[in-house]
């Protein structure tokens, strides 16, 4: 199941970063503090080639429910794409969104395939958030 | 008239921020306002330029016209009108590519045609294919390649090709 | 123009998909209970090949609005993408949102290019929703 | 730094465009009218090729706020792709939305990579809004 993928880590307070109405980021995750139902999103950029000779054929970005009460993690949304670039130099972002419900206490992270391949240099281009409804 | 919603009699539509039943505006315009007591006063209005709408309707505003994709060699068949969307093709020497083999070719880029150069066209390009070559080249052009090239072009290099169909009028033509 | 294309059909109870606030769910349409304005989202993962030697060059998401009193649907938001993976197993994700002014009544359905090629495996890979603003 | 780029035009009153509650458009902006958060989503459909044989190899699209009292513009969101597709028609969308906290008076833009590669022809393939959460 995707959830052993690597966790991203984010900044939630500096440059556009932020976090209120206690809704708060802990230890990768933010974490809900009222139950409700929250639209949730969340964009990665990937890119590559890192190393030589490693070029994944795919990218995969997962937003992932974490309960305390419950072992295993929920694949709550996937954006998965095929790469097909043959130049070497190459982008991809992958956006997802959409309405959940959530509990009180609920951690949400974001996983990723490979985590070198991901673009952190720029907070506009991988972000995640949540907002109650 | 009033009744509930959705129960309006036969040519009349439900208008929920009226609570009643209007008669719809025609094709090309659209619902100003809503028909007060005697149902059949709704203020339509014209389709602002560039909006349309195709059918009677009880909308609050028309459809925005698509626009023909000029840099992809689209033309204007038929221009957006009051009633009716703009309707699009390919510049002359251009044919469509459906990008979208399923739908019904709604949404082509349009290619240059081939042009039959020393060949005969077997069928001339139309709006929806390109142009067919024949095979061979016609006479006076003998074959390089994929292409056909014309025999007297005062070349002094003429491959075996060239010989065999150029050959004999070579001769008389640089004479 | 478009709408003629496949409409997909959706899961409204189980897993993760819920509907409430008079929101409903009928015949692969969600149907709107109150006149607003709308965030409207959906994504579809698409996927092949499916048979041999079908392969699309492009893949097509439209969200459409059909009214009663209107014979025609109207297209509110396209997603469409050339296909260039010449691997032979790709993937595609492709994700829509935006808002729209709706009337009580109005249906919101889903249309993709080819049904066959759609990832409807997962519900956390294909997913649709709205939400009153 | 990419704010540069050329700016999108926008139509913001005829068929599913709409402004309301003061969220206003003008010169090429949305301006936000109460400060807050806000959603805020863009969609530009890319598509090629145009007439000059130039391919580009990659597609970018910018949401940058520009605030009166501060001389740069803020780039909120990136989504950038580079294009593998070798076969001559091509389309690309690229969706991106995020929260962000404006201030009264800020204006929201959309810069591209090449505005001769955007599909301006259909308003469901390329559109633009925010709304107050």
């Amino acid at each position: 199941v995707g959830t052993h993928l690597p966790i991203l880590q984010w900044e939630d307070k500096r440059g556009l970063a932020f976090t209120k109405n206690n809704l708060s980021y802990s230890s990768n995750a933010l974490v809900i503090p009222v139950s409700g139902d929250y639209y949730v999103y969340a964009q990665v950029t990937f890119r590559g080639p890192v190393e030589s000779g490693h070029r994944p054929n795919s990218v995969t970005e997962i937003i992932t429910k974490v309960t305390d009460s419950y072992p295993e993690p929920t694949q709550l949304l996937t954006g998965t794409k095929t790469l097909s670039e043959n130049t070497n130099g190459w982008f991809q972002p992958i956006y997802l969104g959409a309405v959940v419900s959530l509990e009180v206490g609920d951690k949400l992270m974001v996983n990723v395939s490979d985590i070198r391949l991901v673009d952190y240099t720029k907070e506009h281009k991988t972000f995640f958030g949540a907002f109650l409804l | 008239g009033m009744s509930g919603r959705g129960a309006c009699p036969a040519g009349m539509n439900w208008i929920e921020t009226a609570q009643r039943c209007c008669h719809p505006c025609p094709a090309g315009k659209f619902l100003s306002e809503p028909c007060t007591s005697l149902g059949n006063d709704s203020v339509c209005r014209d389709c602002p330029a560039g909006t349309f709408r195709t059918q009677p309707n009880t909308f609050r505003e028309c459809q925005a016209c698509y626009e023909c994709d000029r840099q992809a060699f689209q033309s204007v068949l038929s221009n957006c009108s009051a009633t009716s969307n703009v309707a699009c093709g390919c510049e002359p020497g251009h044919f469509r590519v459906c990008l979208d083999s399923v739908n019904s070719c709604t949404e082509f880029s349009c290619r240059k045609c081939q042009s039959c150069t020393g060949r005969l066209i077997q069928r001339p390009c139309s709006e929806m294919q390109d142009a067919l070559c024949d095979s061979s080249c016609q006479p006076d052009f003998y074959r390089e390649g994929d292409e056909c090239r014309p025999c007297h072009t005062g070349k002094d290099t003429c491959s075996k090709e060239c010989q065999q169909v150029c050959g004999s009028n070579n001769d008389q033509g640089s004479g």
